[in-house]
């Protein structure tokens, strides 16, 4: 085991590995993922269908449903001025587990609307959940969850608290999604793919809130999505996944100004600019996103890399490279840049011998 | 100016809302409520909204999937005869359904999960009659490597292929009948973003080939731009506003247009703080019971008490320049933010 | 909530006449008008028939008449006058022939549903919990053996061994028959409703609610009662719907074999001797409360289901 | 994508620049995917051997039979079950009986006699029968050597019929009506499911009435009022399929909702709307697009409801109003067993109860395995 380096990292998961085992064979979901997520900061995990960042997510809740299960790997959590503690450890049906959930780290999920019961209240499920971490009556808690409905953008709360969530849009589910777990006042929230069901303009105001609330209780957000640009609307730092594997990781400006695998480079290209015109040839990347089951050998991404060594790339795992302060980068490309120094500007083509 | 290939007039497809135990109806859902639109030949014209807005209900009547309640479909057909395909029967419609051609959103469903690819782009062929035995299949091969899918794989079944490549396939079978119109309704947003670039580069690498019309539905307003020539942008079965694109991009003359624009995310984060934010309230109105006067006013922020809200006197789509189109009472007065001005 | 169990009455009105025309199709069936095969069975036992009542009986059936006129003739009396004809076997009128057994009848088939609740419902929430376990196998096997033994073979079973191995008896009424007669009902039931609970259930505990409530740290026992338990009850509600015609038919046969004073040994008896207006009778009062059944069960549905009661669906 | 499973959009992903290392599995059609899982199923291929069994002993009932179905001998009534044994040098025999005849009743008693030798040959000769009707023969694959001597391998009943040659012969009967029964109920659940589900709206409102009216009903009631209401005078044949009508007239309601369910969520199938822009006609979007889609989810519920059918003539024949002598099924059989008295004396009566067990639980398990295979498609 590892110690937690940087002092300022609420949770840093180190090595995780998250397999499914089906009937068919292994599926390495999660395949040695390393990422921190600093306090009061904002983390993205991006990446696209089936690169494991759902997983990763889950994984640290203990919520992988069945047959997946993490094989290995840390979580290393800090509660405020305590010494970390690995979540990895505590059974998913533990009792410390469930004191994380919710009480220190909350979860929003994908859909909204599935993920309000529809034969309870939206008040009820609101007051269970705040009940569960805070020693209040029934009548307090319905007070703080209308006060967290307010808080959440919700107008006329306290009728909203008896309405099913039927009733209510999907926009308005996710703020009722964000109150529930914002309700014992967690110190990280992570979001997974919060928006992806969303309207742009529904999408634009839930990534407004999450981005006040956050700046209003200083919590850290780990949020997980496929799409480039909430990434640059909200991250502090960037995590980029492809095939269950980190290959990217920097903050927000660098990784999109200054991408250093080829990955993320592709993926930069291939998304049209807003404002670019009409007629823009996009950048592809050729091939397709491989089922997380079959997997190539060495590189997952050596297949469709432009800049794919043949007899390095596919047969060896790349390195994970420090790239720069906070930066890493898994690819041969970088492969001497720990040597030249912390720069991090070093181009591909220099290290192409 | 050419003669459009398609001219729309006051089309309207109202789904009953029905109740009881005979089915009584009680009310319509107006989901595409007095649309206008020409398709000029030659030219790509986007279609954007918010779900329920109903571009997907307004690009199904035009294919005649759904029949629209009332309205004309005009279709301009290579010797200039012009159709109506809103009044005419399923039978008579066959011949049209050959030259306006589909392809779906959801790369899974769209393809029958029993039939080889060459059944399902050979179909069209056999249906209509028009190749059978070796030509068709040479015709499905020919297609096939157009759209980037080796004809080896021919006789397997579409579960063997992923997102990207089914959406080929879709691509394949709508075009093996050299449609001259093709709707395509959010082709690509079921695909991930590495995929995507392919089917749009694809889409117009065809167009220009095949010299095709396409009627782009879609709810991402960054791949519209980047495909589009014209876009038209609607709410609660209307066409709000209807420009070139650049234009349209660049000026929005309809508060919800500038609306949309300001709620994309931009790929940059040193774009995050500038610019105009425009933030709509969530609630979609209810499409069976709009609003009284403009549809818009419930979210619109520019809305005046006793202008935009007065019962009968909803705005109606104006040329306000040349080929800008917008449906704002107040749009004269009004200046609103696109996203050219804010490209560093 | 009212205008649905409004509608919903309103939805039986044509079941009920639908019901109405078969029992009294099944009343006509049978070759012959009734009365002249009465009348020859008394004359070939040696009686007399009294002419005038023959004419009396001819005139109230509308015998002769169409078939509609007969069908009028005898709904109405059914509706206006609780009159179901009479039983030429029994010589009593149906109604008070009826009544005397309809409530062993409704007695025994509670019972079983009660039966089929108690047994089902614990054994499908486990099954579904612990999906692939040893006690989940167990449940399916003995759930799949009660749809595959009929009712009657159990009761046979049931009752040779407490006829020979404990030396009970086993005709008419007593606990013991009674029992078994429950026992028997519920466990064709049961083996249904835990199939349909554990299937709902498995559903239930994937969807995405339920990994929210998990994820804002709601126990496991809470997971599993609160939230699919509850939204698993609805098709488990529902499905009085269709136990209950089951059950219904299964107590003709249980009865008859346990020889219990319920309707469903009349009604085979009087459907062996073409006593036709009280199998008629008895086959339409039997439809007609499963029918009620079935609505109540609706009722019950739409008041634990908000969606239903609030008319989103 | 809500999946915690990556499986989210890429399902099987064909590289299409080569890739055919997968080759098998990918260039598979459904029918053969659909084998591929049910194999997995291992109850459903007990079930399925079970069933092929069953049907085999149907279709050669005479030549299994020891004796013809109408063969009984008086004297032997309630002759208990024989075990047969098997000895190296008179090879197969069973023991015979002794009988003691109750001094106030009258009744015979048998029982069975260790004393006593009869020799059983497999292959012999006996009652002649036709081998499907065609074919003249008069070889049984077991039985006594003397025609004459009793084997009575499962007992017999109150007129000393061989229970088990009339079970064998009573598997054609019960094995048949099910699938008579359930192929009615298939015809008029597909014509009518499928209307309702293909043209919807106000034809579907009417018949989604008529099938709940049915499904309110307690069927079993219902049977009895329409078999006993058929004429006595009707020969075992007319009987025969009066009963199947009657069976599938209640049957066919649960096929009409499976195939409307189908051609419901089909018809909105974008695969299904794309073969109808493609020109298609409406029957070929019918038999070649949607049928083929659900056919086996179709096997499924067919396999699953002649159990549903075979039970129902089980219960109406028990109660005398189904199926009558001489017609023999297992219903018929366990006639005899109506009453506790009999079954004490006579428990091997019971036995065809057994069959009907048997032949249910396997066809169930088959229909389970048939309908999870049935989508090869989801996980």
């Amino acid at each position: 085991m590892r110690p937690v380096q940087a002092s300022d990292a609420l949770l840093e998961i180190d090595g995780l590995t998250t397999h499914f085992f089906t009937r068919e064979g292994t599926v390495r979901a999660v395949d040695g993922v390393s990422l921190t997520v600093p306090a009061g900061k904002t983390v993205c995990v991006v990446g696209e269908s089936g690169c494991g960042k759902s997983v990763t997510a889950r994984s640290v809740l203990g919520l992988v449903d069945e047959p997946g299960r993490v094989v290995a790997g840390e979580i290393w959590w800090r509660r405020d001025g305590q010494a970390p503690v690995d979540l990895a450890r505590y059974g998913p049906k533990s009792e410390e587990m469930r004191r994380v959930r919710g009480g220190e780290i909350s979860m929003v999920f994908q859909e909204p609307m599935a993920s309000l019961s529809p034969m309870y209240t939206v008040g009820a499920q609101l007051v269970e959940a705040i009940r569960l971490h805070m020693p209040l009556d029934r009548e307090q808690a319905r007070e703080r969850a209308a006060d967290l409905l307010r808080r959440v953008g919700i107008p006329r709360p306290e009728e909203r608290l008896d309405a099913y969530s039927f009733q209510l849009s999907g926009g308005m589910c996710q703020r009722v999604m964000i109150a529930i777990a914002l309700a014992a006042g967690p110190a990280l929230l992570i979001a997974d793919e919060p928006t992806t069901a969303l309207d742009v303009t529904t999408q634009a105001r839930i990534i407004d809130l999450i981005h006040e609330l956050q700046a209003e209780t200083g919590m850290s957000v780990l949020f997980i999505t496929h799409d480039l640009g909430v990434v640059a609307e909200i991250a502090d730092e960037v995590v980029v996944m492809y095939l269950g594997t980190v290959v990217e990781r920097g903050g927000v400006d660098e990784i999109f100004h200054d991408p250093k695998h080829p990955y993320t480079r592709a993926l930069l290209g291939s998304i049209p600019r807003m404002g670019a015109g009409t007629g823009q040839r996009l950048a592809t990347i050729r091939g397709n996103v491989p089922h997380p089951s079959d997997r190539p050998s060495g590189c997952p991404f050596h297949p469709r890399c432009g800049d794919a060594v043949a007899g390095l790339c596919d047969r060896s795992d790349p390195p994970d490279v420090r790239v720069g302060p906070g930066r890493t980068a898994r690819c041969v490309l970088h492969e001497n840049a720990d040597l030249i120094g912390d720069d991090g500007q070093l181009g591909a083509e220099e290290v192409q011998r | 100016m050419t003669m459009p290939i398609l001219d729309v007039r006051d089309l309207k497809v109202h789904f009953p809302v029905k109740a009881g135990f005979i089915g009584r109806t009680v009310g319509h859902v107006r989901a595409v409520d007095g649309v206008d639109l020409t398709i000029q030949p030659g030219e790509t014209l986007g279609l954007v909204g918010e779900s329920g807005c109903g571009k997907t209900t307004l690009g199904r009547s035009i294919s005649r999937i759904i029949k629209p309640s009332t309205g004309m479909i005009g279709y301009r057909g290579t010797d200039g005869t012009v159709t109506d395909l809103a009044a005419l029967r399923e039978r008579e419609l066959r011949p049209f359904q050959r030259q306006i051609r589909v392809v779906f959103q959801d790369p899974f469903s769209s393809l029958n999960p029993r039939m080889t690819l060459r059944q399902i782009v050979g179909e069209p062929l056999r249906a209509n009659g028009i190749a059978t035995g070796s030509e068709l299949e040479d015709r499905v091969a020919d297609m096939l490597a157009r759209v980037g899918l080796s004809p080896k794989y021919m006789d397997r079944y579409p579960h063997a292929f992923s997102g990207g490549e089914r959406q080929r396939v879709n691509i394949a079978r709508a075009l093996i009948l050299g449609p001259r119109l093709v709707i395509a309704d959010e082709p690509v947003s079921a695909l991930d973003v590495s995929v995507r670039a392919q089917i749009l580069n694809l889409l117009r690498d065809l167009q220009e080939e095949f010299s095709l019309t396409f009627l782009f539905v879609s709810h991402d307003l960054s791949v519209v731009e980047s495909v589009c020539d014209r876009v038209a942008v609607m709410y609660l079965g209307k066409i709000v506003e209807l420009a070139e694109t650049a234009e349209l991009y660049a000026s929005p003359r309809h508060p919800y247009t500038e609306a949309l624009l300001s709620a994309v995310p931009r790929p940059d984060p040193r774009l995050r703080d500038v610019g105009r934010r425009v933030r709509l309230t969530d609630d979609l109105p209810d499409p069976s019971n709009p609003p009284a006067g403009c549809y818009f006013h419930t979210r619109c922020p520019y809305a005046v008490a006793g202008v935009c809200d007065v019962s009968g006197q909803g705005p109606v789509l104006d040329g306000i320049g040349p080929g800008h189109h917008a449906a704002c009472l107040r749009s004269d007065e009004l200046s609103l933010a696109g996203v050219a001005s804010e490209l560093a | 909530m009212l205008r649905y169990i409004g509608r919903r009455c309103f939805y039986m009105v044509p079941t009920l006449f639908a019901i109405s025309l078969v029992a009294f199709a099944i009343i006509q069936l049978p070759p012959g008008d009734f009365l002249t095969a009465w009348v020859t069975r008394l004359e070939s036992e040696g009686e007399q028939v009294d002419p005038a009542m023959l004419d009396g009986l001819r005139q109230r059936y509308g015998l002769g008449e169409p078939f509609y006129a007969q069908y009028t003739k005898w709904i109405s009396g059914i509706l206006f006058h609780g009159d179901f004809g009479e039983s030429f076997e029994y010589g009593r009128s149906v109604s008070s022939l009826v009544l005397d057994r309809l409530p062993w009848s409704i007695g025994l088939t509670v019972f079983a549903l009660l039966f089929t609740w108690i047994v089902a419902f614990p054994i499908g929430l486990y099954s579904a919990v612990r999906q692939y376990s040893f006690g989940d196998y167990l449940a399916t096997t003995i759930g799949f053996l009660g749809l595959a033994i009929p009712n009657f073979m159990l009761a046979l079973a049931m009752m040779y061994v407490a006829y020979s191995v404990f030396g009970l008896s086993t005709s008419g009424i007593s606990p013991l028959t009674i029992g078994i007669a429950v026992v028997v009902l519920g466990t064709a039931g049961t083996a249904g409703m835990i199939r349909v609970l554990r299937a709902n259930l498995l559903d239930e505990l994937k969807k995405p609610y339920v990994v929210a409530a998990r994820a804002r740290g709601a126990s496991e026992k809470t997971l599993v009662i609160k939230y699919p338990v509850r939204m698993a009850l609805n098709p488990f509600v529902s499905t009085i719907g269709w136990v209950l015609p089951g059950l219904v038919g299964g107590e003709v046969i249980v009865a008859q074999v346990l020889n219990l004073p319920t309707t469903g040994p009349l009604l085979f008896s009087a459907l062996r001797t073409q006593d036709m207006y009280l199998a008629g009778s008895i086959i339409l009062i039997v439809s007609v409360l499963t029918v009620i059944g079935t609505l109540l069960s609706d009722i019950l549905l739409a008041w634990l289901d908000p969606r239903v009661r609030l008319g989103y669906r | 994508m809500t999946s915690v499973l990556p499986d989210a959009d890429a399902s099987v992903t064909g590289d299409p620049a080569g890739g055919d290392e997968t080759g098998g599995r990918r260039a598979a059609t459904q029918r053969r995917l659909v084998w591929w899982k049910f194999r997995q199923h291992k109850l459903a291929m007990v079930g399925l051997v079970l069933i092929a069994c069953i049907y085999l002993v149907a279709l050669f009932a005479e030549f299994l039979a020891p004796v013809s179905s109408s063969t009984f001998n008086s004297e032997y009534t309630y002759a208990p079950p024989q075990q047969l044994r098997i000895d190296s040098d008179a090879g197969l025999y069973v023991h015979g009986y002794t009988s003691t005849v109750d001094p106030e009743t009258f009744e015979p008693t048998f029982e069975v006699d260790k004393s006593q030798k009869i020799d059983v040959g497999l292959f012999v000769k006996g009652d002649e029968y036709e081998l499907f009707g065609l074919i003249p023969w008069d070889r049984h694959l077991i039985g006594p050597e003397d025609p004459d001597q009793p084997m009575y391998l499962l007992g017999a009943n109150r007129n000393g019929y061989d229970l088990l040659s009339r079970m064998i012969h009573g598997t054609r009967v019960s094995m048949t009506i099910g699938l008579v029964g359930v192929a009615m109920a298939l015809i008029l659940g597909i014509i009518l499911g499928g209307m309702s589900g293909y043209f919807a709206g106000k034809t579907d409102t009417v018949i989604q009435r008529v099938v709940e009216f049915f499904m309110s009903i307690p069927g079993i009631p219902l049977w009895m009022g329409l078999s006993a209401a058929l004429p006595h005078e009707w020969g075992p044949m007319q009987r025969y399929f009066a009963i199947t009508v009657i069976l599938a007239i209640i049957g066919w309601t649960d096929m009409a909702r499976v195939v409307r369910g189908r051609f419901l969520s089909l018809r909105n199938e974008e695969f299904v709307t794309s073969a109808r822009l493609d020109g298609s006609g409406r029957p070929r979007v019918i038999y070649r697009h949607m049928l083929p889609s659900f056919t086996s989810h179709l096997i499924a519920s067919v396999t699953l409801s002649i159990p549903a059918m075979i039970l129902a003539e089980t219960a109406l024949s028990f109660l005398g109003l189904g199926l009558q002598p001489p017609v023999v099924s297992w219903g018929v059989l366990l006639q005899d067993a109506q009453n506790v008295r009999v079954l004490a004396t006579a428990p091997w009566l019971m036995i065809p109860g057994l069959a009907v067990v048997i032949a249910v639980l396997a066809l169930n398990f088959v229909g389970d395995g048939l309908r999870d295979a049935a989508d090869p498609y989801k996980k």
